[in-house]
């Protein structure tokens, strides 16, 4: 069981993974792209920690569109309506929720890496954050279907998502910013594939011992 | 790194609170939503122009609001598009009852921004339309990726419209005109250096004393190809060639022309480079009608150039002669 | 040296030509004497003004050929004064019959140059006056020396002279204004980083990745002072205090602020600078009446900024706002 | 006896040797000027060639005259009115002579240096080429009047137009670009001291054993 409580540490934790690896995602970034992304997730993320801490929850939706809003108003670039759009959508699937399951927590971040495809157009290897999203929902949803514990599912999500980064490296960019470089783009690890990357294994880090 | 700035954080708003001092009887700065718009206006009754994107192309796209051309510019930070909040309230700011026309540069970050501030807009009742720029030959278009970058034919688009606007063509027909430049424009640029984001701290990318990039983006997107630094003549030869062969411009086209340096090239060699374009399009029986030469939509500190060539009916000239009255351009009044 | 050049040799008449070809309606270029001339002059009745010096600093002063401003412009070399034989034809050439005033930056060369192109003139019975402008404090003054350089007031007074020109002013009135604009005017400039000269093909001097040069010169001239980069809060509130305690400026003066970019420098950054400078001035009760940020007066492809205030009357200010027409200046028109 | 044919020497060797000493005058002028009193000196001395190869010469004043107008409309900067100045100077004390005496040679300097005195109205000690330029006058007259041969003038001019040169170092520069230095200034060679050395020793290189 998720609570409000574990949500809002995730959240907060993310402010410090994107703040320690703001260097790495604008490196990355610099390759293929314009030497932004770890900047952009960081000042959004950092937006997001003052926001919610600056006042209680007691509604894991509410919680979510916060997040989502203050992405979005923060963020800008390619990153900031893509994430901004999985959190809203991340949102409305747990509207009025206090706790979420499992399922309930899968199912979220399948309803917000829809909300991405949605909003971005991508397919699967276009060399984007979805490169990362897509492999990791796959294995959550199985590890979930075999009734696997929190840490499994999110094990696996995170160990997928890893795995989906880094087939990003050969991948010829065809969406964002890194398209532009044509046959440059190959040999690049996407830098949103990254970060979608650092969002699971957050969770698991800060989810992976407090057992359901 | 080298800037003259003081809290990396600080540096958009400072800039903005700058702009809006030296141009306070054109200018009213929204500090909070970050965007700049006519001191006069929401102007009753004209279709409103708002564009915005990342900080660091100055004089694009503040220096472009005043009479005669945009209504608004939001800004984003550095090379980073400002967000759908701020179109948002740009929109509502400034429609004086005719609508309003989005101009946005085709990068998927200011699509998708501009596309959530339309939708929140439109949701409240606010005509919208939104037209995006993609005119950067250097890269190849397909409907499979996200397409070519918006460049210099933005300028143009932002004069050739905002006269169309202050004239009282409807929604339509401006948004229909703003369609038609950049089906008509193309571009190119290249950088004989990086720039380097202030938030980034270093150059984005690295070029070696004797190299150049080509076909470079104006976010310090490397470009699509790094080789041996040329002559001028060379250089202009084969990136006008891509251009010209694009559209393609023919004998007997008339065109307004854009000679744009990245912000760090001196205008002596935009001159220079000016007399290579000038006299390649000569050659090819094309007659630059009129023309600019300096810093329109730059790079940062970025040093090299970037050519635009839009084909130009006659109507279209007369909409660049139109009176205009920004920080940036300014004539006929 | 990377450079958007064909042969360093050429660097100056091909881009003569280049502002020729884009600014056709404007100007006459000729070739010979690497001087930018009005097409329209002479102008019968009217004090002529001419202005030049060594290329590199452009839009100064080619670029300030026109209606309302200069009649001609002689280049020189690449930071290399113009020879007395360019000053001598471009004299003739403009002369309506009222006399030419010579606008002169006090550097050696240019002063002993226009000296010997004026007496040619003055022989043959052209009446000359010459003003040597000289307007910048990071230079000791004393009668012994070659005195303080001119730098931006330049640009200030050739739009003020050329106002003052155009409205019908004797040679007597518009030598003796430059004289007062000279007198009221004061600059600094610093640089983060050197420029090139083409010819010379490296820097003109080398600058640690965290030094600046403060009261450097327009030609590269090294600064009086090395030192460690500061914020551009420092760094205008030390450039301002040495100009504001020169003249002295006084609370309730007026002044026209020009916060120019050395070429190399982001309009990001120049706007971000005015706004320390507006915040000083305020502070001390000092009102910015009108104003430039840009890039107006450059050292080729240098990182860095100069700051010019000028006392300003309400004469100077109606001579300000009187139309001019020229590639790098216009307005009224 | 200085013959027209060994003034033409004399000038077209000049050619050369502000060409190989372009680099080092400018470098120079770099520390304590603006990069490119080479250029300048080579550029002038270009056209001076060019100019006097091109015809026949019967007049050293009217050949000194070509050369002054030549550098006068081809040089700028400080020097150029300078040196232009030095050989107009110069060619009004040759008028209408086919060769010079030791004596007249020497004259011809001295009448050249007062020009350049007049024109930039430079002081001894204020870092100028007349630094090298003046005490090369005084020991050229010194040697003049003990009788010396043409060779010895010359050495006698050289010597101390270079130590003259080598004297600017220490000196704070008071005209010219080198004075807005302050300061700074200290501690370089003074270039244009440094070109008016080299014309000196040009002359003695190509003089120095053609007896009179
Ligand atoms: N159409 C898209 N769909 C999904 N992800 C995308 C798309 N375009 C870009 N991205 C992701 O966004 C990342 C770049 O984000 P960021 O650098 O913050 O924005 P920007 O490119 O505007 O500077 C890319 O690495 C990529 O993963
Ligand atoms: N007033 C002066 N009198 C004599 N010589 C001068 C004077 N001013 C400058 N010079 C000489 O000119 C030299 C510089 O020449 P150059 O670099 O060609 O001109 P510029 O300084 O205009 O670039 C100096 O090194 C100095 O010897
Ligand atoms: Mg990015
Ligand atoms: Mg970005
Ligand atoms: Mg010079
Ligand atoms: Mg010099």
């Amino acid at each position: 069981m998720i609570s409000i409580e574990n949500l809002l540490t995730w959240l907060i934790a993310l402010q410090t993974t994107y703040l320690e690896n703001k260097q790495y995602l604008t490196d990355l970034d610099a390759a293929i792209g314009d030497a932004d992304h770890g900047i952009n997730m960081e000042r959004g993320f950092t937006a997001v920690k003052q926001k919610i801490e600056a006042t209680d929850h007691n509604d894991v939706g509410s919680l979510l569109k916060i997040t989502a809003m203050t992405l979005i108003s923060t963020v800008g670039g390619a990153s900031g309506p893509l994430y901004g759009t999985f959190f809203l959508r991340a949102s409305t699937a747990c509207a009025r929720k206090t706790t979420l399951t499992n399922a309930e927590l899968v199912n979220m971040f399948d309803v917000g890496l829809q909300g991405v495809v949605q909003r971005g157009k991508a397919r699967l290897a276009d060399k984007t954050m979805i490169d990362a999203l897509t492999p990791a929902l796959e294995a959550m949803t199985q590890a979930l279907e075999n009734g696997a514990s929190l840490t499994n599912i999110l094990q696996a999500g995170t160990d997928a998502a890893e795995h989906g980064m880094q087939q990003t490296i050969p991948m010829l960019a065809k969406k964002g910013r890194a398209s532009y470089l044509g046959e440059r783009s190959i040999g690049h690890q996407d830098p949103g594939a990254t970060s979608s990357y650092l969002m699971l294994k957050t969770a698991l880090d800060v989810w992976g011992n407090e057992e359901t | 790194m080298k800037k003259l700035i003081n809290d990396t954080a600080d540096v958009v708003s400072e800039a903005l609170v700058g702009i809006g001092a030296a141009h306070a009887d054109l200018l009213r700065v929204d500090l909070d939503k970050k965007t700049i718009m006519r001191a006069d206006g929401p102007i009753q009754g004209k279709v409103a122009l708002i564009s915005g994107g990342g900080s660091g192309h100055e004089p694009m796209h503040g220096g472009y609001v005043g009479m005669g051309m945009l209504d608004a510019a939001c800004a984003g930070e550095v090379f980073t598009s400002p967000t759908p909040d701020q179109m948002e309230a740009a929109t509502k700011a400034v429609d004086g009852g005719a609508g309003v026309l989005h101009i946005v540069k085709n990068y998927t970050g200011d699509v998708m921004n501009f596309e959530m501030g339309a939708e929140l807009c439109q949701a409240e009742g606010i005509a919208v339309e939104a037209v995006v720029i993609n005119d950067d030959v250097a890269v190849q278009d397909s409907l499979y990726t996200a397409g070519r970058r918006g460049v210099g034919t933005t300028v143009l688009a932002e004069k050739l419209c905002g006269a169309a606007a202050e004239r009282g063509d409807d929604l339509q027909a401006v948004a229909n005109l703003c369609r038609k430049v950049n089906d008509q424009g193309r571009s190119m640029g290249m950088a004989l250096t990086s720039c380097t984001v202030p938030a980034a701290g270093k150059p984005t990318f690295e070029l070696g004393p004797n190299e150049m990039e080509i076909g470079i983006g104006i976010h310090g997107e490397p470009g699509r190809e790094r080789m041996e630094l040329k002559s001028a003549r060379e250089i202009v030869a084969m990136m006008s060639e891509a251009i010209l062969s694009d559209l393609p411009f023919e004998s007997g086209d008339q065109v307004i022309a854009l000679v744009n340096g990245m912000g760090g090239t001196p205008l002596i060699e935009l001159y220079l480079i000016y007399n290579e374009l000038n006299q390649i399009c000569q050659a090819r029986g094309i007659t630059i009608a009129r023309q600019l030469v300096g810093n329109y939509i730059t790079s940062l500190e970025m040093a090299g150039f970037s050519i635009t060539l839009l084909r130009a009916d006659e109507e279209m000239l007369v909409l660049w002669d139109a009176p205009v009255h920004t920080p940036a351009l300014r004539w006929g009044v």
